[in-house]
């Protein structure tokens, strides 16, 4: 992998991971509230397959969504700024860290709803097949969700319809703390795929170069109208969400997994091409625009007001309108 | 004046057709939809018009009306059909955890302009999985718009409007009703979601109703006429949002209201128009405000049990006629 | 097989045949109403499988289950009865063809929610298993069937925990008008068992001997907790409920598989043991069951009443009661 | 008298302790409720007392709820937990189709002991996902009982008489009430469902509600005794058998009525007691019926917003003081 290429995805990884991190430390401190879950030890999977799509591909996400919004190309100010609920964030406040969506570059939300993503992912597919456009979907979710229903019935219609989607399963062993081998009888839901004649391949989630190149080799297909299920398995270093006390697994497991951490590894061998000065500099602008973003935020935003909470239920329509008026984003 | 007689569920079809041929983002997506032409024969030969934008799906209610919510965040107004009403249990989260939130809790960057289609109502011996009348389910679901026509041209007229519309549509259409036939106005204009029709204005009671109520309604009307009680019949078309409005001003001139629907009473919609008549306009009330509708139990796949449970038109005339008084 | 197998094999399959035909018959006549959906030409899998389990094992089934239901051991009088819509039904008339239950028989419904019946049963196989009982649940369900997201999240759980549960596919290749082939990407149900860790196979769902041989040797396999996807081929003869014109298939099909009807070849095997005058008699026999449980449901039996209409939607609770006696049915 | 202090999370805890010990046909199905104890900490350490009865499931919630349903239809009675109320639109079907039409559709041959406990409720930032009030869906469901405890030892006695009913139940706890505290007697008898509680007597207004409603009713009560007000304050508890009697007793004396509820206004809850209360005793009414509750959006994630958008202190104590005249 080329220097610069490696430059660029060790720094979206570095963004996110200081992103969560902030996160962290804001609702340890109560200036946050509700919930979050944070995918610091994920980075990997997010940047890697990411990285290699495009802007107009379509992302679908989980609950665990920053990472794959901030590798998307979402703007770190209007992130935080949604998360504190303000008016200028990227859905008015309204949606926070579990209902956010950025059409700009595509982000069709993260979801509250475990498995929720996979069917609304399917349907842009099936947009991008109907409309023969150049652009594909991309579906993340985790190895939880692969137990809902909407996954089968998702992934047959794919299946049968040809559509240009890559599922893309974070395997990180837990849903909550639910270990993937106690809910299911493999643990590869690679594995599953197998039931709708779709294929499928496991790559490891900590290895963001790993990631980048398996993803890039399976697209072609996936353009091409066959969709593919990508599992990586990876690990979530913090707790599920706030205050999990993580009794369902052991420090050593944890230390293990810890030790592949994905930035450490990119890190290194960044070293061996680049002084570490200038990766310090690296990390210091990153820094820094996370701190500025979120004094913009915390700053310059308003909170969401009453008059904009009661309003938006409905889009607005224009009547009955004839072809030409269509209020239809596209 | 393009007329001819059409059935209900051809005016569906009709507007179906217009919608397709007016705009390619229309699609329409269910199960045996294509050959078989719809378990109710709605949508018959449209597929071989439209090959690719009638989309024939497995049995998968929940990932299919996923699939329509996706779709229309990505430009597509999608038209989903949802055999019989009681299958939309399957379809909940993505009505109301989806479809209905996507507008306001992504802060206006998108719409999801998917209408549901799905037939309800009893009266034919079918047994309670395929016999339901639903509705009050979704009432309290904020960003879904509900719809159920009673007549050929309200369901060609709202059809287009809900297709048209920018929200998540529940359009609720009924079994017993497709084969209605009336001469019907091709130049009918699109009618807007949100006002309901007054059917036949009266003097007495306020009798608001809504799909096949309002058919049972109009004949208990009829019955009560020759009795000399002047009943005002409206249809409310749409249920939300409702246009109370209308109900309000019928009711100060009457004094007197009945709510007659198919589904439960019990948590029916019902419970809605009269509490909101009654905030708006209690001193004017004059006489007993009743509600007809379901027994509170499972409707029977016996005809004979189906009858008790179902309202009819016996019961709509006695609580037209105890609204008249306190007692 | 044992001739008085082979006899008691045939005079299920026959008997079920003529019930569905005496259905059809009383339909076309304006005698019943509602819907109904006939198993004609399935009767194998049916006969075939439930002949090999005991009284106290859980059937679960379909929309299409008056098979099952006879071969379970339903009484034909009371199913007249209920599809008649009588007080003396087994549901009193309220269930119908679609909710059909027969305690007695351990028979726990058929199912007007496509899929509705597979976590159902799902749950019966807990049941046992948690009681450690010496029984096994057995769930009927279609090809369709096999698309709903509980077909995947009830296998998963079955498979996960080891319960003592028989999925029978009956693969009749249609949902409705839908070819299987249309709605998933492989032809055989059988396959999805892969994502699940579950055994399978597949069996001719036209000759009972093969199913029933088939299912005697999975049995023990179930009633030692683990979950089996057994897939019988099969064919419905007639529409999928009243006024099918059956568009969605060719007359040629239809012919090729009606020379596969499992009564004409169970019967050619008993005509090589049998004196044609035997097998006139449980014929005649049979049919007169049918006539005379017809009569009485028709002539003896009360139509569901106003009180009873308006009864039971509530089981009767003696408020808070003690482990002594509680309610509860076994 | 054996009392303690508890909290509303444990009076739970301690019922299901109570109800495993007495009965070993009762069991729990849910995500997360073994080592995890739930995610809102419930069933904290009960698998370690009862490791075969406690079952911890994948994230399927229709599958296991489904799942719950064929096991009480063979014996069990079954406790499902749903780890947010917004979640139970996945299990809707299993509900609505199932559970509530068991006993009704198979001719009182079986019956569906399921409890389904599931916490609702705002006011935590959550977003939309996980904070709604859904019992409003259910009202119309013939065959399922609905009940909401607001106390700390209704949510104990409740819960018990839930799970010895013959019934499927919906439990419906409150994300905010978990953590309150009371002195508890541990002799205190199962609640009979279908009771409401007076929770204080008073003469001007009737002001009903349910679950987190109480308290922010009691809340505003004290504010408004302060202003001369004298507010009866009932708690339904049970919403479904409805106890409307003691709320049309209430209205008898008072001549006013006020429904408070955390779920929308729109189609909820109140709708059915307003309507009941107009049916029965409409000729006392002396102002205003009105009901308070969420207003009929989504609910934001911003806490300022959801403050908004939910019903607070003083939009109950306005209402309450418009019921007291006409205008
Ligand atoms: C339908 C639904 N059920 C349960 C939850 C609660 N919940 C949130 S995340 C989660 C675990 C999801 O596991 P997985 O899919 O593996 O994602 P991970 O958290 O590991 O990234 C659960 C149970 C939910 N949000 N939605
Ligand atoms: C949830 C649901 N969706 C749709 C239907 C309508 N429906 C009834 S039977 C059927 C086809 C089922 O196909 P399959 O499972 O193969 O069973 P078969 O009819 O072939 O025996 C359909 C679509 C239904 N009853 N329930
Ligand atoms: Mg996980
Ligand atoms: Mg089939």
């Amino acid at each position: 992998m080329k220097r610069e290429e490696l430059i660029q995805l060790y720094s979206k990884a570095l963004l996110i991971r200081l992103f969560e991190e902030k996160v962290d430390w804001l609702f340890s401190r109560g200036r946050l509230w509700g919930t979050t879950h944070l995918c610091i030890g994920q980075e990997a999977v997010a940047v890697g397959v990411i990285s290699c799509i495009r802007r107009a591909d379509y992302v679908v996400s989980t609950h665990r969504g920053h990472g794959h919004l901030i590798a998307k190309g979402a703007d770190i100010k209007l992130l935080f700024a949604e998360l504190l609920g303000r008016r200028e964030g990227y859905c008015m406040g309204k949606g926070g860290t579990q209902h956010l969506c950025v059409k700009d570059v595509n982000f069709l939300g993260t979801n509250g709803i475990t498995g929720g993503g996979i069917p609304i992912a399917t349907g842009a597919a099936l947009s991008i097949k109907l409309r023969d456009e150049d652009r594909i979907a991309v579906c993340f979710f985790g190895d939880g969700a692969s137990n809902q229903g909407a996954f089968h019935e998702s992934l047959n219609m794919a299946s049968v319809w040809g559509l240009p989607i890559l599922y893309v399963c974070e395997n990180n062993m837990y849903g909550m703390s639910t270990r993937f081998s106690m809910v299911s009888k493999y643990e590869d839901v690679a594995k599953r795929a197998c039931a709708y004649g779709i294929e499928s391949t496991i790559v490891d989630g900590m290895d963001i170069e790993k990631v980048y190149s398996t993803t890039e080799k399976i697209l072609s297909k996936v353009r091409n109208g066959s969709p593919f299920l990508l599992e990586a398995k990876t690990y979530r270093f913090c707790g599920h969400s706030k205050s999990d006390p993580r009794l369902y697994r052991t420090r050593d497991e944890e230390d293990e997994w810890k030790r592949k951490d994905p930035i450490a590894q990119i890190e290194k061998k960044l070293l061996e091409i680049l002084p570490e000065k200038e990766l310090h500099a690296i990390r210091e602008s990153l820094r820094n625009t996370i701190e500025e973003s979120y004094r913009y935020a915390e700053e310059e935003c308003k909170e969401l007001d009453k008059d904009e909470a009661l309003r938006g239920a409905y889009a607005y329509t224009n009547a009955y309108v004839s072809q030409g008026d269509i209020q239809c984003p596209r | 004046m393009r007329t001819q007689t059409l059935t209900y569920r051809r005016a569906i079809y009709n507007a179906l057709d217009r919608l397709l041929s007016e705009d390619e983002n229309i699609i329409i997506m269910g199960e045996d939809i294509t050959e078989y032409g719809g378990a109710f024969g709605v949508t018959s030969d449209l597929y071989r018009k439209y090959p690719k934008r009638i989309i024939s799906t497995p049995i998968s209610e929940g990932g299919f009306t996923g699939i329509a919510v996706g779709a229309a965040m990505t430009g597509f107004r999608v038209i989903v059909e949802i055999m019989f009403m009681d299958f939309i249990t399957l379809a909940t989260d993505q009505i109301v955890n989806h479809a209905a939130n996507i507008h306001y809790m992504y802060g206006g960057q998108l719409t999801c302009p998917v209408v549901i289609r799905t037939p309800a109502g009893g009266y034919r011996g079918y047994g309670v999985s395929h016999s339901q009348t639903l509705e009050a389910c979704f009432m309290s679901v904020p960003g879904l718009k509900i719809v159920a026509p009673a007549s050929v041209s309200d369901a060609y007229g709202l059809l287009l409007s809900s297709v048209y519309d920018n929200n998540p549509v529940l359009f609720i259409e009924h079994k017993l009703l497709y084969n209605m036939e009336v001469e019907f106005d091709f130049d009918t204009e699109p009618v807007p979601l949100g006002r309901a029709r007054i059917v036949r204005e009266g003097r007495d009671v306020t009798l608001v109703s809504h799909s096949y109520g309002v058919h049972l309604g109009s004949t208990a009307l009829e019955e009560l006429l020759s009795e000399g009680i002047d009943v005002e019949l409206i249809d409310l078309r749409t249920l939300k949002p409702l246009d109370i409005d209308t109900v309000v001003e019928s009711v100060r001139k009457t004094g007197r209201l009945v709510y007659l629907e198919e589904g439960n009473v019990f948590g029916g919609v019902g419970g809605e128009v009269v509490s909101q008549v009654v905030e708006r306009c209690l001193p004017y009330i004059d006489g007993r405000i009743l509600r007809v509708g379901k027994a509170d139990v499972p409707i029977p796949a016996s005809i004979s049990g189906e009858r008790e449970v179902l309202p009819d038109i016996e019961r709509v005339k006695e609580a037209v006629k105890s609204s008249l008084s306190w007692s």
